[in-house]
């Protein structure tokens, strides 16, 4: 199976190859990868059935506890045949959807890399490895967002997307390592088992925090749920695909995952439920309003998402059971709607719903295809969006907490849903006959087969629901539940969820009717929502780089002043710190100077105060030379000849560069002010006292004995030297010289460089070049 | 333009430098049992030859030196780094000094006065090829 | 005996340093103070390198004591030379008690020609320089 | 033949600097002159004859040595009184001496000479500008740094 | 005797003599180039292989025994780095055999090339504190050259910080090692990590490691102090600007983790926690100065700033997983940085600009090379399954583990912005359509071309294999994390077992 | 004698303190450079009167390098005024 | 006298710091200048201070009699003024080009590349 994943990668990296060679069938063809693997899915569905597992053992990097090893139960089946089942028609539809796009190469790469990426996240087994595929599905994504890539909107889609999937994926992360500490295993497998130790674990809290947030970006759930509908600008196949069959579900595959182990607490219900509600609820608000096809759709799938999330939060038996035929039933629906959306849209060169009417006589399979669909959608009989809505009604109604906060929700999401489903339908095939941007053609088999295909199976099992009991035993198997089989019917005989599900029926229709008035009166509402979520992530984006660049304009300012101030600030700090609260008494030794040293010294220190003071440049530098020379007088008074000639002589060429280099320049200004020299005095001082201190504390603390004394012994029997200094300079520390030598190539070659190398001046150049090409 | 140097300076360098790379090839030569070796040594070559060419100007102190001071930077180093290399012969790690005595005059040579010689040539490079482009800039703004 | 004469010598060039430096910080002008320079601080120089030879008595010492002079008097004038004619050409205004000055009216600050006063009228203006035999 | 003096001259005098008389260190000297003289040959003047002019140059530095003392202590006078007895001026100097390196030399000799300071030679090198701390007389002057001029030239001529 | 020590420090010391030497032929400079560089690597390589055979290897230079004369200590980390700068030369020389102009040819841009890498290795295999600050020298006046290596006004500003912040922590290194000479008598590393041992409680050598800590904090550019590195590493030839992301900064991370694994491992809790702080501080202050950029190189410097924080975090938190989590992340880094300075100069080849408002369309162009962009831009933004993500998990695994939650927060969150920054790069650069007012396309050769890709391919293929097999630099992270956590060993390795100098 | 040279030594840093009053006080560069010209020769002085107080030879080597070199700085500084740069300066 | 030159050393690093934080250029170079002959006259205060006693082996001994001056930190300064020399003359020229290039001699003039 990694096999498989893999090869699947490898033949996404080829497929701009394969496009050369194969054109136009490249599409259906790359489609056999993801249908072989429908067919040996069905082949372990004995195994499944059975209630056993599958673990495909396969070690990455094991001392870091990663690893590819693949796990294969119930729910991950049923997601791995979602993903591959869909993920074939849609290759299919592709191939004609995009035929004349030049850009089909990049975009079959992009659907199989993710559809790989998917197909990894639901099977891994290893968090490590979720979390891998789970980031290569927001990239691959974030690419086919982005897939229109010189439209600025797509661009901007792109990466809102991607920044917040991939900031939860961060959080995600985090989760997962904590996940991990806390179970004291990497592993899905054996996690399962180890739900108390998790929850009795001190990280319980922020892990579960964390790991929702993954999930809940994700999947779009409120308040995230924002970037969905702007990842509509992808092309319609991705959206079918992406954004409503898989990715977005990767979220609530997630939890579902997780559901075992993190499920039974009190926070995992509360928020779940809550937050499921609300984004059921605020989808189908958000849905009602819109005109454009596919951000309906895409609101509508939010709608859908939340009530999974719901189910998962209410996380009773029924509750999990209707999760898994939710699941199933939006699948088929909605990647069916998806594609009759794109089959609109390239039949009329609109997605607008008020552009459209009366399609149903020029594009008839279309329009029955789509009413199945909706019909699906709207939660009604006999498909299997009912059997779903159903389950779902009577879960919320057995839920033990917050039922009354949820039950309304979900009421009024049902009826908008309903209302929005409706409208799908009416809106573009029935009524008056209007005129769209590209003459209305039926689509083409291999467009229709997909869509044909889902809503088929979603009449199938919605008239003959036993046939997935088996699997929705299977996959709440998988979710951690160890009971009785689940039946399923399609008349469940005269409940309360049928009846709410006839009220919601009623006020639906009044919604239909008066869909103009509503989106009017939405409208209205319209300065609300820059208050929402969106504008938040506006805000927050907007907030931090303000934050950004006023970090940046206060600390990489462009004064080197203020660079040097702060790294000796940063100096003092850390060593007066450690010197004055970690060291205690300085112990100062006495001072025992004689006369003429004390003159020496003290004419040092009128040099350096006299170069700091001279208005003149040169005048500076002449103090400096007579402090070097003063120096070299230091040295010689203690003993150290071979320094103060180097001293010396260092100083004086040192001077005749300076006399070569100033006489062009400007003379001194005074440019500061006296505050800040002040200040800079301050600094200056504080330094200056921290290196005396730390002198005194050296000469006047403990010493240890010194290496040089073995030096002192062998220098002249080992060296060969009588001259201590020398013998260290070209024998025991030879390295220090070379070094020292090479430095001073260096900067030569540099000044050669910078002098002979005159952009302003293109002569010189030219004089530079020829002048070094002959004698040197 | 001032010319580069006046008469008495010209004079003076002539008989100076000479005396100031002697002085130089002294130092370089007892650095290692008195103050000296090869990078003081340089500094004065190099001192010597700046008075050279303050004296008398880029073109005699390229005829003096008939190489280019970037030579003498590269052959230096070269010297110095190839100075390492013959104690690999007899076995020992980089840079075991070797001494070799050549019978009769009881003349001594070794790997530290090569290193030595490689420093003093590499000094004389550097600061040459630093003030002479120094004093080529002045011809370009002489030029300007 | 060697030790008093040491001591002469010691005590003689230490004043004539001494002097020197009085003499820069005292004297009025550039030039005059060069004086004190160039010559007070040589002698004090080369008195105290004569202490040293008499002091060490070796002939390695004695030579460089020696060299020390040699050099301090081949470079000394040089370098009064350099400096006095630059510090001159650029301006450095004389003392008010200088009598003479010969030299401003046979130089030409533009072109930094230098005359004789001696030239024959029917010399070209721009004498060529003799190059060394 | 003047290339070999400076030669032996620059050897010997390797052989002072050094302090070590054996023959190794002499050989070691002359062939460091050889090539320090071999490197700058092109340009040294001439120097012929300079083995006669040994005595010439013995009393020559008595006398230099003699000026040097005496003018000295008069600078030393007048720096350490309050007063100014000085009357410096700037005063031409006609040249007998000839060759670049005579004129370099009686330059360097009268900036030595306390009281006494070379400022610079014309363009056409016939003229010494000299810096005079003491003009009070000058024919006097001129007349004793003639004297100086003239024994230095001898000591080449 | 142990030539497989010093050859690595040998061959781009004698590749710049030599190539000093010829700098009035181009051909065998450029011929010098590529050898030098390769025989660095093929060196290092070998190097690698013994020290895994054999553990930590020790020459003592001049055959002095060891705290008197200068030891090259090669162990993995050292080793490691050595290989990485080998990799980095060979794909900087050939990119530049492409970008290097004539001029830059005869001013010394390959000696100055090869003796940077000399400076870089010799810091690496050193064993000794001071000849430490040689070669830091050497690195640095090395990179000064190269930085102004054109002459142009941005060059002269940068560099003028360049140098000003680089000497100043020079200086304060050089203070250290002077007071530490002062107080324990010793140069050699091993020795001063002994002796630094026997004066426990003493608060001088608190305040000395915070002199070290402060001096290579500049080197490394940690928060606050890398104000010269945004300056001035978008300023020089792009070739040169890679060459110093990849390596100069992580020279001082280098520095860093030897110094506080094996000299100053003592007080933790007081040393370690103030790098924490910085650590955290510098990938936060970093990420943000990247985000208000618009110019290619200036974006990618902040980043740099940003990934510092990332391997300081690894040493801060001091266990196990965290030093080897930030060795990987230094060898990702360096990869990965280099590959998207070659890039960015292949991008301003094509283009004539960095600046991102004047770029644009070349995925259209050169789709493969926007392909060769993703790979270390989201290696760099820790994307899976790339090097990046490896070194970003084991850094932030460490640090939950470790109990360090509000770093580990910042660290994650400056994953994310950095992907910000990468994708801002990709979709401006990338995807946006050209600007119309914009110059056509600067015509390259496509020998040129292909010299400019080999690198960017090969370093790519890199930060592939380490994601993909990240297995083989994880063993080697953990066993050089592992020596570094024993710092005995090496000093048994350096004195020997006696440790043969007792003071 | 070490008085006597004790003595010395402590006049001629004294003067050494004097020349560098002249250094400070300039005015014009030329004055300073003469002043720097004159330190750098009584150096050489108190390092052969330190030769003396303490029998070491060898620190005259330092004394003939700065007697052969020290006065390439006034060299330098005689460039500068000659290529224009100011005399106050 | 090592406390005394504690002391002064501590001065000169006032000096050097004083003249960086200037906004001339020139006065920057100087500060540097300052600052690595201040750090060198550190190295060898701190290894303390020898006097008359260089640290040579007199002729026809085998090593010095009785202590003399510490040769290491000499070495060590030594190799620091080269290199200090090395990188501030480079240093020196950088100034003088940045001023043929910007023509100013104002730091605050140089922002450009931060910006
Ligand atoms: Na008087
Ligand atoms: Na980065």
């Amino acid at each position: 199976m990694q096999q498989a994943v893999l090869a699947g990668f490898v033949m996404a990296g080829l497929a701009p190859l394969l496009h050369r060679w194969l054109g136009a069938r490249t599409a259906p063809m790359m489609a056999l990868l993801p249908a072989s693997l429908v067919l040996w899915l069905l082949w372990q569905w004995p195994l499944i059935a059975a209630g056993e597992t599958l673990l495909l053992a396969w070690p990455w990097v094991p001392a870091l506890g990663v690893s590819l090893t693949f796990f294969l139960d119930g729910l991950a089946w049923l997601f791995a045949l979602l993903i591959c089942a869909i993920g074939a028609l849609v290759l299919v539809y592709s191939g004609d959807y995009l035929r004349d796009d030049p850009d089909q190469p990049r975009f079959l790469v992009l659907i199989v890399a993710f559809m790989m990426a998917m197909l990894g996240l639901v099977l891994a087994d290893n968090l490590v490895t979720l979390f891998i595929f789970w980031e290569l599905t927001s990239l691959t994504s974030y690419l086919l967002i982005g897939f229109h890539h010189e439209d600025p909107a797509a661009r901007k889609a792109a990466l809102q997307s991607l920044m917040v999937t991939a900031g939860g994926g961060l959080a995600l992360l985090a989760g997962l390592v904590m996940l991990a500490q806390a179970g004291g295993s990497w592993s899905l497998a054996e996690l399962a088992g180890r739900g108390e130790a998790v929850q009795a674990h001190a990280l319980h809290g922020p892990l579960l925090v964390c790991v929702l947030l993954g999930a809940f970006t994700k999947s779009a759930q409120f308040p995230f749920h924002f970037w969905l509908p702007n990842a509509m600008a992808a092309p319609t196949p991705v959206s079918a695909y992406l954004h409503s069959a898989t990715m977005v579900k990767a979220g609530i595959y997630l939890l579902a995952r997780l559901h075992p182990v993190l499920g039974s607490s009190d926070a995992w219900v509360v928020t779940l439920s809550l937050v499921g509600a609300l984004t059921m609820a605020l989808g189908a608000c958000l849905a009602i309003r819109q005109t454009h096809l596919k951000i309906l759709l895409a609101y509508s799938t939010v709608m859908a998402l939340g009530a999974m999330t719901l189910l998962l939060g209410i996380g009773s038996r029924a509750a999990l059971a209707a999760f898994v035929v939710f699941l199933v039933a939006h699948a088929l629906y909605k990647g069916a709607m998806f594609l009759v959306a794109g089959i609109l849209d390239q039949a009329t060169g609109t997605r607008d719903l008020t552009g459209m009417g009366g399609l149903r006589h020029r594009m008839p399979w279309t329009a029955l295809v789509a009413g199945l669909a909706a019909l699906s959608l709207a939660g009604l009989p006999p498909l299997l969006g009912f059997i779903g809505k159903e389950a779902l009604f009577a879960a919320v109604l057995e839920a033990d907490r917050l039922r009354g906060v949820i039950l309304p929700l979900a009421f009024l999401a049902a009826l908008l849903t309903l209302a929005v489903a409706a409208l799908m339908v009416l809106r573009p095939f029935f009524g008056a006959v209007r005129e769209t941007p590209r003459p209305p053609r039926e689509g083409s088999p291999a467009m229709l087969a997909g869509p044909v295909l889902l809503v088929g199976l979603s009449l199938w099992l919605g008239l003959a629901p036993h046939g997935l009991e088996a699997l929705v035993t299977a996959t709440v198997q998988g979710l951690g539940v160890r009971e009785a089989a689940v039946h399923l019917t399609l008349w469940h005989g005269i409940t309360l969820p049928l009846g709410l599900s006839l009220a919601s029926l009623l006020l639906g229709a009044l919604v239909v009717r008066h869909w103009e008035g509503v989106r009017v009166w939405s409208a209205r509402l319209e300065p609300l929502m820059a208050l929402g979520p969106e504008g938040g992530y506006a805000a927050v984006m907007r907030g931090w780089l303000r934050l950004a660049e006023a970090q940046t304009r206060w600390l990489q300012n462009g004064h080197l002043r203020s660079y040097l101030v702060m790294t000796l600030l940063v100096l003092l700090g850390l060593v007066g710190h450690a010197l004055f609260v970690r060291h205690g008494t300085l112990a100062a030794p006495v001072p025992s100077a004689r006369g003429h040293e004390a003159v020496v010294a003290a004419l040092m220190v009128a040099g350096a105060v006299t170069a700091c003071l001279m208005r003149s440049r040169l005048a500076a530098v002449a103090a400096l030379g007579a402090m070097g020379f003063s120096i070299a007088l230091i040295f010689v008074l203690f003993s150290a000849p071979d320094l103060a000639i180097t001293q010396l002589l260092v100083e004086t060429l040192t001077v005749v560069l300076l006399a070569l280099v100033l006489f062009r320049l400007p003379r001194f200004a005074i440019l500061s002010t006296p505050l800040q020299r002040l200040r800079d005095l301050g600094v200056a001082s504080l330094v200056g006292g921290l290196i005396s201190l730390l002198m005194l504390s050296v000469l006047g603390g403990e010493q240890l004995p010194r290496i040089s004394a073995y030096m002192i012994a062998n220098g002249l029997p080992m060296g060969h030297g009588h001259n201590l200094v020398n013998v260290i300079l070209v024998d025991f520390r030879a390295l220090d010289t070379l070094g020292e030598v090479i430095v001073l190539g260096l900067a030569a070659t540099g000044v050669f460089a910078m002098l002979g190398l005159r952009p302003e001046d293109p002569a010189s150049r030219r004089e530079a070049r020829a002048g070094e090409g002959g004698h040197g | 333009m001032v010319k580069s140097g006046t008469l008495i300076l010209e004079v003076a360098a002539r008989l100076l430098v000479p005396l100031q790379l002697l002085f130089s090839l002294f130092l370089l030569q007892r650095g290692h049992d008195e103050p000296g070796g090869g990078f003081i040594a340089g500094l004065v070559a190099a001192g010597g030859l700046a008075l050279f060419l303050f004296a008398h100007g880029r073109q005699a102190l390229r005829a003096l030196l008939k190489v280019s001071p970037r030579d003498l930077i590269g052959l230096g180093l070269l010297i110095g780094v190839l100075s390492t290399l013959p104690a690999w012969w007899w076995g020992e790690p980089l840079f075991t000094a070797q001494w070799w005595r050549i019978p009769g005059i009881g003349l001594e040579i070794s790997t530290p006065l090569i290193f030595d010689i490689g420093v003093y040539l590499a000094v004389i490079g550097s600061v040459l090829t630093a003030i002479i482009a120094l004093v080529e800039t002045d011809r370009d703004d002489v030029i300007r | 005996m060697i030790e008093w004469l040491v001591v002469g010598l010691i005590l003689a060039g230490t004043t004539f340093m001494l002097v020197a430096a009085l003499g820069v910080v005292r004297l009025p002008d550039l030039l005059t103070r060069m004086h004190a320079t160039t010559k007070a601080a040589t002698l004090g120089v080369s008195l105290i390198m004569l202490a040293v030879a008499l002091h060490f008595g070796e002939v390695a010492v004695v030579a460089r004591a020696l060299g020390v002079v040699l050099f301090l008097m081949m470079t000394a004038p040089v370098a009064a030379h350099v400096i006095g004619r630059a510090g001159y050409f650029v301006g450095t205004r004389l003392w008010s008690g200088t009598l003479k000055d010969e030299l401003r009216p046979h130089y030409h600050p533009l072109t930094h020609r230098l005359d004789s006063g001696l030239e024959r009228p029917d010399e070209p203006s721009d004498p060529t320089p003799r190059d060394p035999p | 033949m003047i290339g070999m003096m400076w030669n032996l001259l620059l050897g010997l005098g390797w052989l002072l600097l050094t302090g070590d008389f054996s023959g190794a260190n002499l050989l070691t000297g002359l062939v460091f002159a050889y090539l320090v003289l071999a490197l700058v040959q092109p340009r040294i003047a001439a120097l012929s004859g300079y083995a006669q002019r040994l005595p010439r140059l013995v009393a020559f530095v008595g006398f230099f040595v003699r000026q040097l003392l005496l003018a000295n202590l008069k600078v030393a006078y007048d720096i350490l009184t309050p007063p100014w007895y000085m009357k410096p001026g700037v005063i031409a100097m006609p040249l007998a001496a000839r060759s670049d390196f005579e004129i370099a030399f009686v330059a360097n000799l009268i900036s030595l000479t306390p009281g006494t300071l070379s400022l610079d030679v014309s363009d056409d090198h016939r003229v010494l500008y000299i810096h005079a701390m003491f003009l009070g007389d000058e024919p006097a002057l001129r007349r004793s740094l003639a004297e100086l001029e003239r024994r230095a030239l001898a000591l080449f001529r | 005797m142990n030539p497989a020590v010093t050859l690595p420090l040998l061959i781009p010391l004698l590749a710049g003599t030599l190539s000093l030497m010829a700098w009035r032929q181009p051909r065998l400079q450029r011929g010098l180039a590529v050898a030098g560089t390769g025989g660095l690597l093929i060196a290092g390589g070998w190097l690698l292989h013994r020290v895994r055979q054999e553990g930590i290897l020790v020459v003592q230079v001049g055959a002095w025994p060891a705290p008197f004369g200068i030891s090259l200590v090669a162990d993995l980390l050292g080793t490691l780095m050595v290989v990485i700068t080998g990799l980095i030369g060979l794909a900087v020389a050939v990119f530049s055999l492409a970008t290097s102009g004539r001029e830059h040819q005869a001013f010394g841009y390959f000696p100055l090339m090869h003796l940077l890498l000399a400076g870089v290795v010799g810091a690496f295999l050193t064993g000794d504190l001071f000849n430490l600050y040689v070669w830091f020298e050497v690195m640095l006046v090395a990179s000064f050259a190269l930085l102004i290596l054109g002459g142009e006004k941005a060059q002269m500003e940068g560099a003028i910080k360049y140098v000003t912040l680089n000497m100043l922590s020079s200086v304060i290194f050089l203070v250290a090692v002077g007071l530490l000479y002062g107080k324990l008598g010793t140069l050699n590393m091993a020795d001063v990590a002994r002796r630094v041992a026997m004066l426990p409680g003493d608060g001088m050598v608190e305040a000395l490691a915070m002199m070290f800590m402060v001096a290579f904090g500049i080197k490394a550019a940690a928060f606050p102090l890398f104000f010269w590195l945004p300056a001035s590493y978008h300023t020089p030839p792009v070739a040169v600007s890679a060459l110093f992301a990849g390596l100069l900064t992580k020279v001082g991370v280098y520095a860093l983790f030897r110094m506080f694994t094996l000299v100053f491992p003592h007080s933790p809790g007081y040393t370690h926690q103030v790098l924490l702080w910085g650590a955290g501080l510098t990938m936060l202050s970093g990420v943000l100065g990247a985000a208000v950029q618009f110019e290619f190189r200036r974006i990618l410097s902040f980043h740099i700033v940003s990934q510092i924080g990332y391997m300081l975090l690894g040493l801060a938190l001091f266990t196990p997983l965290a030093v080897l989590g930030g060795l990987f992340y230094i060898v990702h880094h360096i990869i990965v940085k280099t590959n998207l300075f070659l890039i960015s100069g292949i991008v301003h080849r094509l283009r004539g600009s960095y600046r991102l408002e004047r770029l644009g369309g070349l995925y259209r162009q050169r789709p493969w090379l926007s392909v060769l962009f993703l790979v270390p831009a989201l290696s760099l933004a820790g994307m899976p399954p790339l090097s990046g993500f490896f070194a970003k998990f084991i850094v932030i695994r460490a640090g939950l583990e470790a109990g360090a939650y509000g770093v580990t927060a910042i660290a994650l969150l400056v994953g994310l912005l950095t992907l910000f920054s990468m994708v801002k790069i990709w979709a401006e650069v990338f995807w946006k359509a050209c600007p119309q007012d914009v110059d056509t396309p600067v015509p390259v050769a496509r020998g040129e071309l292909w010299l400019m890709m080999a690198p960017v391919v090969g370093l790519a293929l890199c930060t592939l294999f380490l994601g993909l097999h990240a297995g083989s630099l994880y063993d080697l992270a953990e066993a050089s994390a592992e020596q570094l956590l024993d710092p005995e060993r090496y000093i048994r390795a350096v004195l020997g077992p006696a440790g043969e100098a007792a003071p | 004698m070490p008085i006597v040279i004790l003595l010395c030594l402590t006049l001629l840093t004294l003067a050494l303190g004097l020349v560098f009053l002249r250094l400070f006080r300039g005015p014009g560069l030329p004055d300073r450079v003469v002043a720097l010209e004159l330190f750098a020769t009584i150096i050489v002085g108190i390092i052969g009167l330190l030769a003396i107080a303490t029998d070491i030879a060898l620190l005259l080597d330092v004394a003939i390098v700065m007697a052969l070199m020290s006065f390439m700085a006034t060299i330098g500084f005689a460039r500068f005024l000659e290529r224009g740069g100011p005399r106050d300066d | 006298m090592e406390p005394v030159m504690a002391v002064i050393i501590g001065i000169l690093f006032a000096a050097a710091i004083y003249m960086m934080l200037r906004r001339s250029i020139v006065k920057l170079v100087i500060g540097l200048m300052l600052l690595s002959n201040a750090a060198n006259l550190l190295i060898f205060v701190t290894a303390g201070l020898t006097r008359d006693a260089p640290p040579l082996v007199p002729q026809g001994m085998s090593a010095p009699v009785g202590a003399v001056a510490d040769p290491l930190p000499q070495a060590l300064v030594l190799t620091a003024i080269v290199i200090s020399f090395g990188v501030l003359s480079f240093a020196v020229v950088l100034v003088h080009r940045a001023w043929e290039v910007v023509r100013t001699d104002d730091l605050d003039h140089l922002k450009e590349t931060d910006t």
